[in-house]
C-alpha cells in the first residue's frame, strides 16, 4: 500500500478564501480509518477551521505520535510539513519545532493513549511550557490502532467489549492541563462540528498552550452501549457550558450582543474570543470555580463542552525563555558564529 | 633545595572534603604551574555527592609533557583525615606528605617525609568566623606549596587578583592567608622535598580548557541554536558553557540571545526536542551521558530512520547501569554505534583532547546536516571535566557552515517534482525541505514507518529494503570525509601497533615511549571515527597485531574493527581498562608486556623487520 | 479432476479487506486442510491499520511437510477489487484466481484460470441485512473451495459446528452459506483446477499454534505470576494469551485467579514492574517488540548489573524505529545482545516455531532465576502470530521450577555472613534473598550504581572491575547451559554449512535439500541461544564457510559469531534478508548459489571432500 | 568510600517496642547528605514514625530513584531491603514488588525532580492504579545531586542562587495527586518533625496510594532568602490546615475530644485517624471543596500543610484487579504449574 494521494481536479466553483485556497486545498490524502471512526469527523473539522481561518497552509507544521488519532495528521493540509513522530512522545518534538520557528502555528494531534498513557509526561511538561501550539486529542477511551485495549481516559464505569470494566479511575486532561495552568482548555465532540470548528479556529489563535480534548468515538472497539466514550453517551449526556466564537475583524468586533450573556476576550492578535454562556455560573476564566463546577458535571454523570478554561495572560515558550523574535532557524550564519575575533579572548581567560 | 632535587617532573596529589571550597585552590595551583609555562594535567577525582566526602586533585607537571595520569605521588597535600590512611599509602618513597598539624597524626610510613603546617590554628589565630576559618585554610596550604615546591609567588598573587576581580574585598584576606602559609612553611620546614617546580617556557600558545567547555564552544560556533537537555554527570557542563558563552557571544541588541536552551524533563524529551528543532532547520544538539542515551534509544532510530541530522554528545562515565557517575570510561560504543533496535548504524567521532571537542563539535554539526542523521561525539568524564593543556583555539573565518542538501523556495521552483527520500546524486543522500518554505511544493510527511521516497506510507517490503539500503549506503560513504585516524608510524618496519581513541591518548604515547625505550617499537593509529576510514583497515593490514586499548570491560572498540573493518580477530588484540581512572602509561606498558610473553616470535624484542 | 491435478502440494491464498470478518474464514480452511491430515502453514499478511486496506492470508499445503512460505500462488482467492491487480500477478501459469463475479473485471492474464463466483448476488438473493450479506460472503467463497479444491464438507461442517458452539443460532446460517458456495462452484464450473486437496494422514500427533499462544503457555507453566506489558503489534497477542489460560488454569477456588496482569502506561513501567516484582520473588516477565525494546533500555543495564532475574520477550517485527510493525525481521539481536549502555552481554533464547516458544519460555524463566540476569527469548512477528503446524506440547510433572540461588530464614540463619554480590560457589552466580525473609539477617540494598559484594556503595574503580569480571564470568558461564544448536551433519566431508536461527528454518531446510538434489551438500546448524555453546565453534572449525542466513540487513548475528565466538569474519558469509516477508527456500537457494558462484573452487559442486 | 554501618554497640537503656526493636535498629548507614540538609531531617522522622508503628523492619521494601533524596533509604531501616533504582522510575518498580507481595509495607522515597520531571508519567500512574505504598517526596524546588538546576515544582516567584528566576508555574504534586484520585495526600515540612511523623505514621497504614509533599531544604543550593523551599521561607508562610494523628488501639480511640473541631476517619485496620481542624472551613474529605481552597492559600502565598485530602474508599491495586489474597510470591509451585493434564484439552483445541 503507498499513500494515496486524491484527485487533485479543481472543482470551477468552488470558493477560494484570501490564500486562493479552496477547502479542497486544506486537505489531505484519503483516510485509511474505519468507516465511522470519530477521527475522521475531527479531520474535516480542522480542514474547515483552517479554511476559515484563511491560514497559508504550508505555515502550519502537523505533529502527531502513534496510533489511529495520530495517522490523521497524513489526511489534512498536504501543503503542510507533517511530522508522525514517536508513540507518545509528541510534545517533545513539537516543542523543538517550536523552538526552531516560532512563527509557524503547530498543530498537534494525538490519541488518549498517546497522550494520557506513554505520553502523560510529555503533555505534562508541554502544558507547563506553555509551547504555542494546539494539542488536539482525539480521545476514544481505547487503543484503536492495537485493537481495542483499555486507554487511561477510559471511565471507571465503562465497560469493553468484552463487558470488562476498567478497574481504574480515568484521568481528565482538561482538569489536569488546568491545574498545570494551560492556557485554553476546552472539551468537544467529533460530532458536534459547530462546536468543534470555532474551537479549533480560536486553539490556533490563542498565544500559548491550546489543548482541546475530543471525545472521539472509536466504531470499531468503543462505541457499544456501555462505553461512554461512544456517540450514543456522549450524544445523550452532553452538557454544553458555552458557545464559543472567534471573531476576527474589528467590524464584526463592534456588533452588539445580548449583554450578560456573553464575554469577550481579545486576543493577542487583536482578534476576539466571544464566549455565550449556556450555564449562567460557569465562567471559564476562574480558576477557583470551575474546577468544582467541573467536578459537579462529573457527578452528575454529564460531559461538560465548550471551552473550559481560559488563561487572558496570554505568554508562551519563547517570552518565558526570552528567545530573540526572529525565528531562531533563519538567523543568519554572521549572527551565529562569532568568528576569530572572540576567540582570543576566551583563549586568555585560559592561561 | 637538594641536589637531587627533580625540578618540573612530578606528581602534586590533593585530598580533601568536597564542598570545603578546595576546588578551587587546588585548580589555582594547576593554574599558577601552567602559567609557570609548565605542562600540566590536571584530574579531579571527585565523589557522587555533594558535600563531606573525601575528594582528590591530582596535577601531574612534566616539562617534558607527558600529560597522562601517572600513579606514585610525590607531594601529598592531604588535608581530610577521613583519607589519610590511602592519601599516605599513595606516596612513593621518598615523597612528601603534608598535612594539618594542628592536632598530632601518625601516617605509619618511615619512607616519606611528613610535613606538618599547623593549619587549622593559624586560621584561628587570624579569623574568628568559622567560614573563613574553613575558606582560608585552603589558601594556607597553596602558600605554603611556594615556599616547599617553588610555586612563584607574583604568579599565585596575579591569579588571586584576577580571580576575585569581581570581590576585589576578598583579594586581601586571601593573599594574607597565602602568604601565612608562605611564611609559615619558610620559615619552619627546613628539609628541602625532592621535587620542585621552576620557571620554563613549555606552555605559550597553550591554554587549559576542560572538553565540555570546548564543545560547547564548539557547538556555538557551530551555529547551533537550540540545546535540549536534562542534568547528568559529566555532561552537564557542557551546556551550561555553551549557554554562557552564548549569552556573551550571541547577544542581540536588545539583550536577549540567538539561542534557546531548555532544560527537558527528562532524556527522552530532551532528544525529541532536539530532532523536532533540527527537523525545522535549526542546528540543534543535546548532551548527556550513558544512562540518558539509553533512554533516547528509540529517538534515535527515528532519527535515523526519517533521515533527521541529530547532534549528541555523550560525555562516557562508569558503567553499566547508573555505575560509576563520577569515573570515566569509554563503554558506551557499541551502544552508540548500533543505537536503537532494528538495523541502525551510527556515525561516531572520537576526541582525543578538549582541542578535538572544539573541531569535533562543529563537524559534527556539518556531518549530521550533510548526511541527515545522528551524530555521536563520544567524550568522557576525563576530557570533558578535566582540564587539559591544548593548542590555542583557532577560527577559520572563511569557513562556512555546511549545511547539507536543503531546498529553499527558489529550488523548489525549479525542480520538477520533489522526492524527500529519492537518491538523486548517486550518494545516497537525499534532499530535504524546511517547512515554511513554500506554499505549494515541497510539503512531505515525516515518519519513523517505512516510506516510499516521497515519504508516502508503504507497507512494500522491497521498497523498504531498498530505503535501508540506501541509507546504509549513504552512512558507509561518510566514512571517507569523517575525521581520519592519526597515524604515527615510529618505525616503518614494525609488525607490532597500538590503536586507540579518545582520552587515553596522553597515557598511549607515553607507554609508547617507555616501551621504545626498552627494545619494543611500535607504531600507533588513533581512532578519530566511525564507520572506519579506508586508513584505517590499510594500517590494520600493515601490521601483524594490533594491541586495542580502551576503557571498557568487552574491548567494544575491537568488536566494531572486525566486524565493521574486516579485521581478522586473532590480529586485535584486547587491553580492556575499566577500573575508571584516566590512564596511566605503566598500564599500557605492562599489558602490552604481559601480552608480548604470549606473542609467540615477539617476546623478547618486537623491533621485528618485515617478513 | 484432470490426470495432471497435483494433490496436497499448492499454495492458496486469500485477498481481501481487512475487518471485513474474512480472518476467521480464511483460519478456518486452514485448519479444514490441517484436520485433513495434512501440514499447512499459514501466513496472515496484513496492514498497520483495523479496516478497509488489503490484507492476505496464504495457506501452504505440502503432505511433504515443507512449511515454509512459498512464492507463486496456486489458487488465489482475490476478494478485494483494490489489490485485484497485485493478486492476479501473483499466480502461477496455469494456476487459478477465484473472484466475484457479481461485476465484470478483467485480469489480463491469459495463462491462468479465472473462476467468477457471483457472491454478493448470492449473498443478496439470501441475505437482506446488509452486515450478514458482507459476512457471508466469506463462508460462500469457502463453500466454494469444497467443490473447486477438494476441502472435505464434513470437516469443514464440523468445524464451523465447533466454532459456533456458543452461538448456536449461527450454525445454520453459515452452513447455509456454505452450501451455497459449493453448490455453485460444483454446478457451474465444471474445468477442473490444477492442484488439489485430498484427505492424508500426516498431522497426527501435531497441533496448530502460534508461538505467542505457545510463549503464553510456557510463561503459565513456568509458574510466572506477575505479566506487566505495553501493547504493541506483534507481541500484544502473548500477554493475551497468558492472561486468557491463566484465566482457566490457575483459577482460584474464589473465582480469581493466581496471577497479575498489568498493562502499563508504557513500555519503561512495563520493564521496571516486572523487575520489581521480580526482585520481590514472583516470576514475572514483559513482552515488547522493538520499540519497546529500545525504551527499557536502561532498566536493562539496571537488572543485568543488580543482577535481578528478568525476562523479556521480543516479538520482533520490521524495523527501525516503529518501520512496518505488521511485517517479520530478525533485527534486534545486536540491540538486545547488548542492551543498555555501559558493558552489559544478555542471554538470548531462539526459538525456531511455537513449539520452541512454549520450551524456551519456560527455560528462559529458569535461566533467568539461575543467572539472576535478563534472559531475552527472541521470537518474531512470523512466529508469534502466524499458526504452525508442530508437535502436540507436552510437560514432564516431574520437572520442578529452577529458583535459583535463593537463601530462605533457615538457609540464612545457617551461614555465618551474607554478602548479596559474593561469589561463593566459584561460579560467579551469588545467592539472593527476597525482602520479608527474616528479621535481622539477609537484607541488602539493590543499586545500579556501583557496590561492594554485600551491596555497599563504592567508588572504588577495583572492585568496580571485580564485580564486572563476575558477571561476565557468570554469563559465559550459562553458555554451556542454554539450550544447544541444532545440528544437522547432512555429509561429514561437507565443508560448507548454513547457519540460521529462528524462523527461517522450515525454508532453510527445504532450500538445503533444493541444494542437495542440485549437487551442494551442506551441513546446517541452527542456534538456539547466546552466548554460544562449545558446539558452535566446534562447528564452525569444521566448515570452510558458512552461509549465516539472517532477517536482517546488517548480519547481526554474524557479528556476533565473529564478536563472541571468535569467528573468523571470512568464514562467515552474511546472507541477509529484510522484506519483511517469512523466507523462502527459494531466497535461500538462490542466494546461496550466487554466493557459492564467488568462492573460489566451490562454484561448480559443493560436494567437496575434505582436503 | 565503602558504605559505612553505624557502630553496633546496643545502649542498655534504649527502650524497645514489641518487636524488641530500639530506634537505633530502624537507623541505616550513615548519611552522607550535606550537614542541614531537609531529606536528613525526614529521614529522622521515618525512622521515629516505624518505630512508634512498631513495624516489623525486615517487612518493609525501601524503594526510590536517584537522587540526594533518594539516597536516603539507605540511612534508615537497615534491616529492610532497599531498592535504589533509576532516575524517576521508582513508582514501577514499587507496583512491580507491590504486585509479587501485597503484604509488604511500601515505603517510597523520592525527590522533586525525580517525580515532577523524569518521572511524573509514572507517579501518575502509580496514583491512579492506588499502589498501595507511602510516597514521600523530599521537595526541595531543585536538583540537589546534580548541583542546583531548577526542578518542575520550583516556584516562579523563586530565584537560584544565580538570581535567575524559574520561568514556568511550578507544578503542586499534591493537587496533580488530589486530582487523580489519589487515596492520602498530604504536605509537610521537614522542619517540622512534630507533624511530619503522624503523617507518617497514618500513610504507611491508609491502604492505597498515599503521597506526601514534603518541602525539605536543600541547603546547598536553594536556602538562599529568594527561595520559596527555604527554611526560612516555609517557617513564614507554613499554614497549617490541621493536625493529624493516629489513634491505633481502641482505648484511645474512646477519648472524647471537643466536637467540631476534628474528623475521625477509622481505616481499614481497625486504627483511627484523627483530624482536627486548625482551618474551621477546610474538609479534607470533600473533592469539591478543597482545590478551590489549595488554590485561594496558593494566591495568599501560603503554605498549606497537614493532611490535604482523604479518600475514604480504602482500596487498593490489588482489590481493583483482583488478585487473590495470598502473595504471589508465595504460592506453591504446585499450584502455578498446571501440570501436563489440562495440555490435552489445550492440544485438543488446537487440532
Ligand atoms: C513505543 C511503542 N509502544 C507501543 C506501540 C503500539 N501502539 C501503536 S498505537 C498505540 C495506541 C494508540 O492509542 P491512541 O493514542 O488512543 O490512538 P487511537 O488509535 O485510539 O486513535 C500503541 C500502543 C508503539 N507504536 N510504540
Ligand atoms: C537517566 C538519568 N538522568 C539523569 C541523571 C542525573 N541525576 C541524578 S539525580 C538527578 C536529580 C535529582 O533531583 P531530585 O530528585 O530533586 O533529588 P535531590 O537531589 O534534589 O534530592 C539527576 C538529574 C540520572 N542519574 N539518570
Ligand atoms: S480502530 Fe477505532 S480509532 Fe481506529 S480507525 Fe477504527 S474506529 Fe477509528
Ligand atoms: S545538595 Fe542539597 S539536597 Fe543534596 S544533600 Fe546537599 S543539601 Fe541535601
Ligand atoms: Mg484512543
Ligand atoms: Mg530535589
Amino acid at each position: 500500500m503507498t499513500h494515496i494521494v486524491k484527485p487533485q481536479f479543481r472543482h470551477p466553483r468552488l470558493a477560494t478564501n484570501s490564500q486562493g485556497l479552496t477547502r479542497r486545498d486544506y486537505e489531505g490524502v484519503i483516510s485509511t480509518l474505519c468507516a465511522g471512526c470519530g477521527h475522521d469527523s475531527v479531520t474535516a473539522a480542522i480542514v474547515e477551521a483552517c479554511f476559515e481561518l484563511e491560514l497559508p497552509a504550508h505555515r502550519v507544521a502537523k505533529m502527531s505520535g502513534i496510533g489511529c488519532s495520530s495517522k490523521t495528521t497524513n489526511y489534512f493540509l498536504n501543503y503542510s510539513h507533517g511530522f508522525n513522530s514517536v508513540h507518545g512522545r509528541m510534545p517533545s518534538v513539537a516543542t523543538g519545532a517550536n523552538l526552531a520557528n516560532r512563527e509557524l502555528t503547530y498543530l498537534g494531534v494525538s490519541g488518549d493513549g498517546d497522550t494520557a498513557s506513554i505520553g502523560i509526561g510529555q503533555f505534562v511538561h508541554a502544558v507547563r511550557r506553555r509551547v504555542n501550539m494546539l494539542y488536539i486529542c482525539e480521545n476514544n477511551g481505547t487503543y484503536g490502532l492495537t485493537k481495542g485495549q483499555f486507554s487511561a481516559t477510559n471511565d471507571r464505569a465503562s465497560k469493553n467489549r468484552k463487558g470488562l470494566d476498567t478497574p481504574f479511575d480515568s484521568i481528565d486532561l482538561c482538569n489536569m492541563a488546568i491545574e498545570l495552568g494551560a492556557g485554553f482548555v476546552a472539551r468537544s465532540f467529533s460530532g458536534d462540528k459547530a462546536q468543534l470548528v470555532p474551537l479549533i479556529k480560536a486553539g490556533i489563535r490563542y498565544k500559548g498552550f491550546a489543548l482541546i480534548d475530543v471525545i472521539s468515538p472509536c466504531v470499531t472497539f468503543n462505541n457499544h452501549t456501555t462505553s461512554t466514550k461512544s456517540y450514543e453517551y456522549v450524544r445523550d449526556h452532553n452538557h454544553m457550558i458555552g458557545r464559543l466564537d472567534l471573531v476576527e475583524t474589528s467590524a464584526e468586533i463592534e456588533a452588539d450582543y445580548a449583554p450578560g450573556t456573553s464575554a469577550d476576550v481579545t486576543l493577542h492578535d487583536g482578534s476576539q474570543m466571544r464566549f455565550t454562556k449556556l450555564d449562567e455560573s460557569y465562567d471559564p476564566t476562574n480558576r477557583e470555580t470551575i474546577l468544582p463546577a467541573l467536578e459537579r458535571y462529573r457527578q452528575r454523570g454529564e460531559v461538560a463542552t465548550g471551552l473550559l478554561y481560559l488563561d487572558k495572560r496570554e505568554a508562551d515558550l519563547h517570552e518565558l525563555i526570552g528567545t530573540p523574535d526572529q525565528p531562531l532557524n533563519e538567523i543568519d550564519e554572521r549572527a551565529l558564529v562569532p568568528g576569530s575575533g572572540p576567540l582570543a579572548a576566551i583563549n586568555a581567560a585560559h592561561r | 633545595m637538594s641536589r637531587n632535587t627533580v625540578f618540573n617532573e612530578f606528581v602534586l596529589k590533593f585530598g580533601t572534603v568536597n564542598g570545603s571550597g578546595s576546588a578551587s585552590a587546588n585548580f589555582l595551583c594547576a593554574k599558577v604551574l601552567f602559567r609557570m609555562g609548565l605542562p600540566v594535567s590536571a584530574k579531579n577525582i571527585f565523589p557522587s555527592n555533594i558535600q563531606g566526602l573525601p575528594t582528590w586533585y591530582e596535577i601531574r607537571v612534566s616539562e617534558a609533557g607527558h600529560m597522562a595520569r601517572r600513579a606514585g605521588i610525590d607531594v601529598m597535600v592531604a588535608m581530610n583525615p577521613q583519607s589519610y590512611k590511602r592519601d599516605a599509602a599513595e606516596v612513593v618513597p621518598g615523597g612528601t606528605l603534608i598535612y594539618d598539624s594542628t592536632l598530632e597524626r601518625r601516617f605509619d610510613r618511615d619512607d616519606i617525609q611528613v610535613i606538618g603546617i599547623p593549619i587549622a590554628r593559624l586560621c584561628a589565630e587570624h579569623w574568628t568566623d568559622s567560614r573563613q576559618r574553613q575558606l582560608f585554610k585552603n589558601m594556607i596550604y597553596v602558600g605554603s606549596l611556594i615556599s616547599l615546591l617553588g610555586l612563584d609567588d607574583g604568579v599565585v598573587e596575579q591569579l588571586i587578583t584576577e580571580q576575585f576581580k569581581s570581590k576585589p574585598k576578598l583579594i586581601e584576606p586571601n593573599l594574607k592567608a597565602l602568604h601565612i602559609g608562605r611564611d609559615y612553611a619558610r620559615d619552619n620546614i627546613d628539609t628541602p622535598i625532592a621535587v620542585r617546580a621552576r620557571m620554563s617556557d613549555k606552555t605559550a600558545g597553550k591554554i587549559l580548557m576542560t572538553g565540555n567547555e570546548a564543545a560547547g564552544l564548539g557547538a556555538l560556533y557551530a551555529g547551533a541554536t537550540v540545546a535540549t537537555w536534562y542534568p547528568i554527570t559529566p555532561s552537564t557542563s557542557l551546556v551550561e558553557n555553551f549557554e554562557r558563552h552564548a549569552s556573551k557571544l550571541r547577544r542581540t541588541e536588545d539583550g536577549r540571545h540567538n539561542a534557546a536552551v531548555v532544560q527537558a524533563e527528562d532524556e527522552l524529551a530532551a532528544v525529541g526536542m532536539a530532532i523536532g528543532a533540527s527537523w525545522n532547520g535549526a542546528r540543534a544538539f543535546t548532551a548527556t551521558s550513558g544512562p540518558g542515551i539509553s533512554l533516547m534509544a528509540e529517538f534515535i532510530g527515528l532519527a535515523y530512520f526519517a533521515e533527521i541530522p541529530l547532534v549528541l554528545f555523550d560525555v562516557q562515565r562508569g558503567g553499566p547501569s547508573t555505575g560509576m557517575p563520577t569515573r570515566t570510561q569509554q563503554s558506551d560504543i557499541l551502544t552508540c554505534a548500533y543505537a536503537s533496535h532494528g538495523d541502525t548504524v551510527h556515525i561516531l567521532l572520537l576526541p582525543g583532547d578538549p582541542g578535538e571537542c572544539f573541531t569535533m563539535s562543529v563537524d559534527a554539526f556539518d556531518i549530521a546536516d550533510r548526511y541527515q542523521t545522528p551524530v555521536f561525539v563520544m567524550s568522557d568524564l576525563d576530557i570533558g571535566m578535566n582540564d587539559w593543556v591544548i593548542d590555542e583555539l583557532t577560527w577559520d573565518d572563511s569557513r562556512k557552515l555546511d549545511r547539507g542538501k536543503v531546498l529553499d523556495a527558489a529550488a523548489l521552483d525549479a525542480v520538477a517534482e520533489f522526492a524527500r527520500y529519492r537518491d538523486v546524486d548517486g550518494d545516497g543522500i537525499p534532499y530535504r525541505t524546511l517547512p515554511g518554505t513554500h506554499p505549494t511544493k515541497g510539503s512531505y510527511f515525516t515518519r519513523g514507518t517505512s516510506h516510499t521516497d516521497t515519504g508516502g506510507y508503504t507497507e512494500d517490503g522491497r521498497l523498504h529494503a531498498q530505503m535501508l539500503e540506501r541509507i546504509k549506503y549513504k552512512i558507509e560513504g561518510a566514512a571517507a570525509h569523517l575525521p581520519k585516524p592519526v597515524i604515527d608510524i615510529r618505525d616503518p618496519e614494525a609488525r607490532l601497533a597500538i590503536v586507540n581513541f579518545g582520552s587515553t591518548d596522553p597515557a598511549v604515547r607515553e607507554g609508547l615511549e617507555e616501551l621504545d625505550r626498552e627494545g619494543h617499537v611500535m607504531n600507533h593509529m588513533r581512532l578519530r571515527a566511525f564507520p572506519f576510514a579506508q586508513e584505517v583497515r590499510d594500517f590494520a593490514e600493515a601490521h601483524d597485531y594490533l594491541f586495542v586499548i580502551e576503557q571498557n570491560r568487552d574491548s567494544q572498540m575491537r568488536h566494531l574493527l572486525m566486524t565493521e573493518a574486516d579485521i581478522l580477530g586473532p590480529k586485535l588484540i584486547a587491553v580492556p581498562n575499566i577500573d575508571g581512572m584516566p590512564l596511566t602509561a605503566a598500564f599500557v606498558r605492562e599489558f602490552v608486556l604481559q601480552a608480548l610473553r604470549r606473542l609467540p616470535g615477539y617476546g623478547e624484542a618486537s623491533r621485528i623487520v618485515a617478513q
